[in-house]
C-alpha cells in the first residue's frame, strides 16, 4: 500500500495514450469553458464543481473499463461522464438546462446521467451513492455476470456512515465493485488532517474489511490505470471489491463560489508546476507517440468541440414547462395537489 | 377464498412473485436464516436459497442503497425494514436516491423497489420504536405508498407493488400480522390508487386505514345501533390518494371524520383533509374532525399508550360533533 | 435601529449568545476557517478560537449526535446543517435522541440544542439538495421548529432558540441570507409560538413563512390596488404554531389562502390548514386554498424551477377564489 | 490486540471483589425474574433483552470508573444500570412500567436511564447512541474536566455508519470516550461471521482510527476491569479514545420472543459451563475470599432485595394519564392538536 513510482513499461498503445491525452484536454476545456458560462450571464445555475487537475483519475481508470460496467461519482462528475464518452453538447447542454442535456436540464450540473455510456450518476449528497455502487455490483453478482461497477468518491467522503456499511457488505459478499478516493487532499475549505483520524485512507477503508488498499498517484494516468486494471482483474475473478486511493489535487476552488483561499500559495504553485496534463503530455513527447504540432492539432480540435457543444447548448431549447410533472414515475404520474 | 394471516399473505404474495420473476428478490435484517423477525419470511430461504433471500448486517442506509443500486440496473428488490422506525437511518436513500432518481436522470433509471416492514405503536415499544412516518413518505413525489388493513390487501397491494416499475413504501403494522381474512384465489392483485368502501352508509364518511380500519368498524357497529349509518372508507393507498373516493363519499354524508394513528399536526389525516376540504368545502356540514394520536412520543406505560391511541369512545364522540352539529 | 442582513443577523445572534454564556459553541462543516459555506458565521473563529467554533469531518449523523450528547450534560449546542437538506442523513439522531429523549428518561434530560441552517429552493440546485423539510420536524412533538423571514426575527428567534431548553430547529432560507432590514438594538429576542401580521387587512388572510413572505407581500400590494385588503401573516414560529393570531383573523376574513414553498400533499399548508378549518370551520367563506409548490422534485432547470414555486399571479388566482366565491 | 490471559495477580481487593460478585449475582437474578414476570401475565410489554451471561463485561468496567463518568449502552440495558448502582427497585419499576421506575414508566426496558447515577441511558435504535457518547467526551474537554464516558455496543451495532463517524470524531479530537463491543456472537439471529467483513473487531474499529484496541476475554471480571482502567487513565490524561472488544456470551435468546435455535447446542453448552458467574465465584473461593456459606448468604440477599423491589413495583402506581403530556419539554407543552 506504499506509494508506486511510475514504471517506464507503457501499459497502454499509442492510439489509447492519445485517446486518453484527448480526453484529459477536452475535460479541462470544457471545465474552463463552462466556468466562463458560469460567470458571465446567469446561464449556469446551482453549484458546479470544476474538475481539473484531477483528470488522469477518472480518465485512466474508465479507460481500462468494459462498455458494458457501470460508473457513478459524486458531484464532481464532468470528468467522467466525459471520460465515459459521453458528449461535451449532452453535458453543456445540462448544464445550460436544456431539454438536449444529458439530465434533459432536471439534473444539472451535480446530477449527469447517461444510462447508455454506464454513467450511473452525479450524486450531490456526499456518501450516498455508494451503497449505490454496491448495489450494480450485487446485481452483476446476482445475474452471474462478471460486470464490474466503479465508484469514486472524495476524501471528505469517507466519513460518511453510508461509506463503511457499503463497504462492509460489499466485502462480506464479495461484490464486484471499486472504490476509487479521489484525495486532492480538501473536502470544501477542510484539509484532510483535519477531517480523518488516520491520513492512509487505505488503513481507513480497506484494512479494516480484508479487502485490497492502493494507495498511488492518481495523476500518474498509467499507474492508475494499471492499478485500476488490477483491481477490476480481481473484481471479475469473483475476488471481491478493491480501494484505490489516487492521490490528487484540484486547481480550484471547491466550487465556483469558492476562491480556495485555505489554500498556501506554495501548494496550489507546486501543483500546477504538475499540471496532469502537461505530465502525460512530456511521457508521451519523451515516447515519440506525440510532437508539438501533432499536440496544437488535438488542442484545436478539442477547442472547436467544446466551441461548437457551446453553440449546440445554446441552440437547444428548454424544457416545455410540462416536463416539470414527466419522468417522476414509470405508471401516470397523479400530482398530489 | 379460503382464510390466512396477514402475515401469510404478505409471505405468499413475495413467494408467487419470485416464482414468477428471477429480478425479484428479499433482502433484510433476519429475513433468511431466522425467517424473518416477525416471521413474514418463513421458508422462503428454504425455497428460494440466499442467492434470493438475503440476511444483511445492521446496515439500514446501507442496504436500503444496494436495493437502489440494484433496481437500477434491472432487478427488482424487496427490501424488508425490520420496522419503518428504523428507516430513519435510510431515509435519505428512500427520499434523494429512490424517489428522485428517475427525475434527475431526464427519464433514464427506474426504480422497481418495494421497502416494507411493520410500522406503528404496537404496544409498549417505546418513543424510537412506534413511529408513524406515512405522512412523510406521503409527501415525496416519485414515491408510492401503501398500507394494508387486511390480509387480502396485504397480498394484493404486495404483488402490485412488486410488479411496479416504481419505488414503493409498502407499511404494515405489527399488530395485524395475526389477523386472520378471506384472500381471493389465483393471481390477488389490488390497484395502486383505490380506496376501498368497507361499509357502507349515508349519515358520515369515516376515512382510515392500516391497523385503525378495526377500531372504526367497531365504532361504525355502535353507531348504526344508534341508527347513525356510517361509510367506512379504508384509504390502503396513501400515495396516490383516491381523492374521487373520498369526495364521493363526502359529497353524499357532508360530513366526515379521520381516524388514524398518525400524529395530529401535520399528519396524514391533515393531508388528507386539507385536499377534501379544497375539493367540497360547500358540501361539507361540518369541519372535517380527525381522531389521531395524542401529540405525544410513545409512552411505554400501556394505560397512557392505550389513552393516545384512536378508541371506539374517542370516534364516537368526534362523530357526535360532525353529526349534531 | 440599523439595518443589517439576514446573514449578519444570525451572526450577531450566535455571537451575542456565545459572549453571555461560555455553554454555548457552534459546530459544522466549514463552520470555523471558511467562515461558514454561507458566511453566516464570519469572523466568528477569530473571536472565539477553535475550542467554541469547531469544523467538522462531512458526518452529519455523527456531529448532530455529539451536539445532542453534550446537550445532555449541560452544554448548548448550536449544530449547523450546511443546509437542512443534509438533515436527512441525520434525521434519526434529531427526531429519537434529541426530541424524544426527555420524554423517554422521565424528564430527566433536557436537550437544550438548536439545530440550524438553510433550506429551501436556492435556485437550480436540484432534487437532492431542495428539501423543504418544515413539514416533518413540525410533525415530532418535544421539537421547537421556527422560520424567519426577516433580520430582526432571525436575530430574535436564534436568540431565543439558544436560550431553550428543549431542542430547536432553525430553519434560515439561502435566498434570504442578503436581504436587508433593520433589527431593533440591544438585547433584542421574538419568543416562540408567536406569528406577527406584516399587513393588516380585512378582506382576506393570506398565510406565510420564510422566504415566501417576499412573493406574498408583493401579492397584498397588487391586491389593495384592486381595493382587496389582504392581511399578511408571517407565521414564524412552525411549532409550536401561533393558532389563536391565525383564528382571530380567519374570523375576521372569513378566508385565507397559505403561500408556502412546501409541497402539497401532506406539507406544512395542510397541517396549518387542518387545525384552522377544525377551530373555525363557521367562519370560513370559502375552504383555505394553497399556493405551494408542485407536486414534483426540484428540477435544475431555472424556469422549471420558477414555475413550480409560489408567485405572484398564483397567489392573486387563488385569493380571487376565495373571495369572489 | 492479541487476546490476553487473565494473570494470576488480582487488581481488586476483596471487598471490592465481592461487592462485583454480588453485583453480577443481582443482575442475573433481576433478568431471570423480570423474565418469569414477562412471561407469566401481561405486567411487561414490549421488546425485553436479556443480560445474563454477559454480567462481567458490565460489572468490570464500571467497576472502575469514577462517579461522574458517563455510561450509556443500548437496549440490552438492565446490567449496566444495576452496575452502577440503579437500584432493582427502580428497574423492576420500570418494567412494569410504573411512575416510579427509573423513567417514570415511559422508557421500558429499552430505555433506563438514571441520571445521578450517570446512567445516560439504554437506547433502542442501533448504533444512535455512540455519538452521545462522544458528546458527553467533547462536554467533559470542552470544560477541562477529566470524566470520561464509556459507551457499550453490540458486535452487530458496527455496522451501523454512525460508529465510524463518531470513532473517527472521537479520534480526531481525542475524546475521553472508551467504546466497548460486547461481541457475543450475535446480533439477533446473525452471527459474527456473516455481519462482519473482518472478525478482529478491532481492525474494524481501533486500527482505521490510529487509537488503541483491546481484545479481550469480557467475561474474566478482573481483565475486564484492568483493560477498561487502562483506557479510561488513557482517556484522563487526554490521549483520547480506547476500543475494546469484549468476548462474551449471552445465555438467551436475543429478546424473550426468541428461542435462540440458530445456535448449536454444543456452543451454548460450552458456554453456560464456563457461566462467568460460577467462574468467579471459584477464582474467589482459591483465594480465600468467600466461602460456600457466605456464597450462600449473599445468593439470599440478592434474591430477597430482587423480591423486594418486585414488590415493591407492583404496589408503586401507574403514572396518571395526565403525564402522557409531561416531559416531553421543559418549556410548557403546548399539544399540537
Ligand atoms: C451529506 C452532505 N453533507 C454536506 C454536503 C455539502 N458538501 C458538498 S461537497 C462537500 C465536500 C466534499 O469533499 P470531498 O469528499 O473531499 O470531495 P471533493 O469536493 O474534494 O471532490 C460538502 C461538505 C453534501 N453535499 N452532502
Ligand atoms: C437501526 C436499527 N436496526 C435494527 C434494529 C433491530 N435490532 C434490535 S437489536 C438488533 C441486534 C443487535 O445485535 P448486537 O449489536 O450484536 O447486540 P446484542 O443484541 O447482541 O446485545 C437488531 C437488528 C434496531 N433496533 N435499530
Ligand atoms: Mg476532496
Ligand atoms: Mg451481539
Amino acid at each position: 500500500m506504499a506509494s508506486v513510482q511510475t514504471e517506464a513499461q507503457p501499459i497502454v498503445d499509442k492510439s489509447r495514450a492519445l485517446d486518453w491525452l484527448r480526453q484529459m484536454l477536452l475535460i479541462r476545456r470544457f471545465e474552463e469553458r463552462a466556468e466562463m458560462l458560469y460567470q458571465k450571464g446567469n446561464k449556469i445555475g446551482g453549484f458546479f464543481h470544476q474538475y481539473s487537475g484531477q483528470e488522469p483519475v477518472a480518465v485512466g481508470s474508465i479507460g481500462v473499463l468494459r462498455e458494458d460496467d457501470w460508473v457513478i461519482t459524486a458531484y464532481r462528475d464532468h470528468g467522467h461522464a466525459l471520460a465515459l464518452g459521453m458528449t461535451a453538447r449532452a453535458g453543456m447542454a445540462e448544464l445550460l438546462g436544456k431539454v438536449t442535456g444529458c439530465s434533459k436540464g432536471k439534473g444539472g450540473s451535480m446530477h449527469f446521467f447517461d444510462a447508455p455510456k454506464g454513467m450511473m450518476g452525479g450524486h450531490a449528497i456526499v456518501g450516498s451513492h455508494i451503497p449505490l455502487a454496491a448495489g450494480f455490483a450485487f446485481a452483476s453478482k446476482y445475474r452471474g455476470e462478471d460486470r464490474v461497477a466503479l465508484c469514486y468518491l472524495g476524501d471528505g467522503a469517507i466519513n460518511q456512515g453510508s461509506v463503511h456499511e457499503a463497504l462492509n457488505m460489499a466485502a462480506l459478499w464479495k461484490l464486484p465493485v471499486i472504490y476509487i478516493v479521489e484525495n486532492n487532499l480538501y473536502a470544501m475549505g477542510t484539509s484532510l488532517v483535519r477531517s480523518s483520524s488516520h491520513q492512509d485512507l487505505t488503513i481507513r477503508c480497506a484494512t479494516p474489511y480484508g479487502i485490497p488498499g492502493h494507495k498511488i498517484d492518481g495523476n500518474d494516468i498509467e499507474l492508475m490505470a494499471r492499478t485500476t486494471l488490477e483491481a477490476v482483474e480481481h473484481a471479475r475473478a469473483g475476488e471481491g471489491p478493491s480501494f484505490i486511493e489516487a492521490l490528487t489535487y484540484r486547481h480550484k476552488g471547491h466550487s465556483i463560489s469558492d476562491p480556495g483561499k485555505y489554500r498556501l500559495r506554495d501548494e496550489l504553485d507546486s501543483y500546477m508546476k504538475k499540471d496532469p496534463i502537461i505530465r502525460y503530455e512530456a511521457v508521451l513527447k519523451e515516447r515519440g507517440w506525440i510532437d508539438d504540432e501533432a499536440f496544437e492539432a488535438m488542442r484545436e480540435e478539442v477547442k472547436a468541440e467544446i466551441e461548437e457543444a457551446i453553440e449546440f447548448a445554446e441552440k437547444s431549447e428548454n424544457p416545455p414547462l410540462e416536463a416539470l410533472y414527466e419522468d417522476i414515475t414509470v405508471a401516470p404520474f397523479i400530482p398530489q395537489e | 377464498m379460503a382464510v390466512f394471516s396477514y402475515r401469510e399473505a404478505l409471505n405468499q404474495a413475495m413467494t408467487e412473485e419470485m416464482e414468477r420473476d428471477d429480478r425479484v428478490f428479499l433482502m433484510g435484517e433476519e429475513v433468511a436464516e431466522y425467517d424473518g423477525a416477525y416471521k413474514v419470511s418463513q421458508g422462503m430461504l428454504k425455497k428460494f436459497g440466499p442467492r434470493r433471500v438475503i440476511d444483511t448486517p445492521i446496515s439500514e442506509e446501507g442496504f436500503a442503497g444496494i436495493g437502489i443500486g440494484a433496481a437500477m440496473v434491472g432487478l427488482r428488490p424487496i427490501i424488508e425494514f425490520m420496522t419503518f422506525s428504523f428507516s430513519l437511518v435510510a431515509i435519505d436513500q428512500i427520499v434523494n436516491n429512490a424517489a428522485n432518481m428517475r427525475y434527475m436522470s431526464g427519464g433514464q433509471f427506474s426504480v422497481p423497489i418495494v421497502f416494507r416492514g411493520s410500522s406503528g405503536m404496537a404496544g409498549s415499544l417505546g418513543a424510537t420504536h412506534s413511529h408513524r412516518l406515512e405522512a412523510w413518505y406521503a409527501q415525496i413525489p416519485g414515491l408510492t405508498v401503501v398500507m394494508p388493513a387486511t390480509p387480502a390487501d396485504a397480498k394484493g397491494l404486495l404483488k402490485t407493488a412488486v410488479r411496479s416499475d416504481d419505488p414503493v413504501v409498502f407499511i404494515e403494522h405489527e399488530v395485524l400480522y395475526h389477523e386472520r381474512g378471506e384472500i381471493p384465489d389465483g393471481d390477488h392483485v389490488v390497484p395502486f390508487g383505490k380506496a376501498e368502501i368497507r361499509r357502507p352508509g349515508a349519515d358520515v364518511t369515516l376515512i382510515t386505514y392500516s391497523r385503525s380500519l378495526k377500531t372504526t368498524l367497531a365504532a361504525a357497529e355502535e353507531l348504526a345501533a344508534k341508527g347513525v349509518e356510517a361509510e367506512v372508507i379504508d384509504l390502503r393507498s396513501i400515495r396516490p390518494l383516491d381523492i374521487e373516493t373520498l369526495v364521493q363519499s363526502v359529497s353524499k354524508t357532508h360530513r366526515a371524520v379521520i381516524v388514524e394513528e398518525d400524529w395530529p399536526y401535520c399528519g396524514l389525516g391533515a393531508g388528507v383533509s386539507d385536499r377534501i376540504t379544497r375539493e367540497v368545502f360547500d358540501e361539507l356540514d361540518a369541519p372535517i374532525l380527525r381522531v389521531a394520536s395524542a401529540d405525544a412520543p410513545a409512552p411505554y406505560n400501556k394505560q397512557l399508550e392505550a389513552s393516545m391511541l384512536p378508541s371506539v369512545p374517542r370516534i364516537l364522540a368526534a362523530v357526535n360533533d360532525v353529526v349534531y352539529r
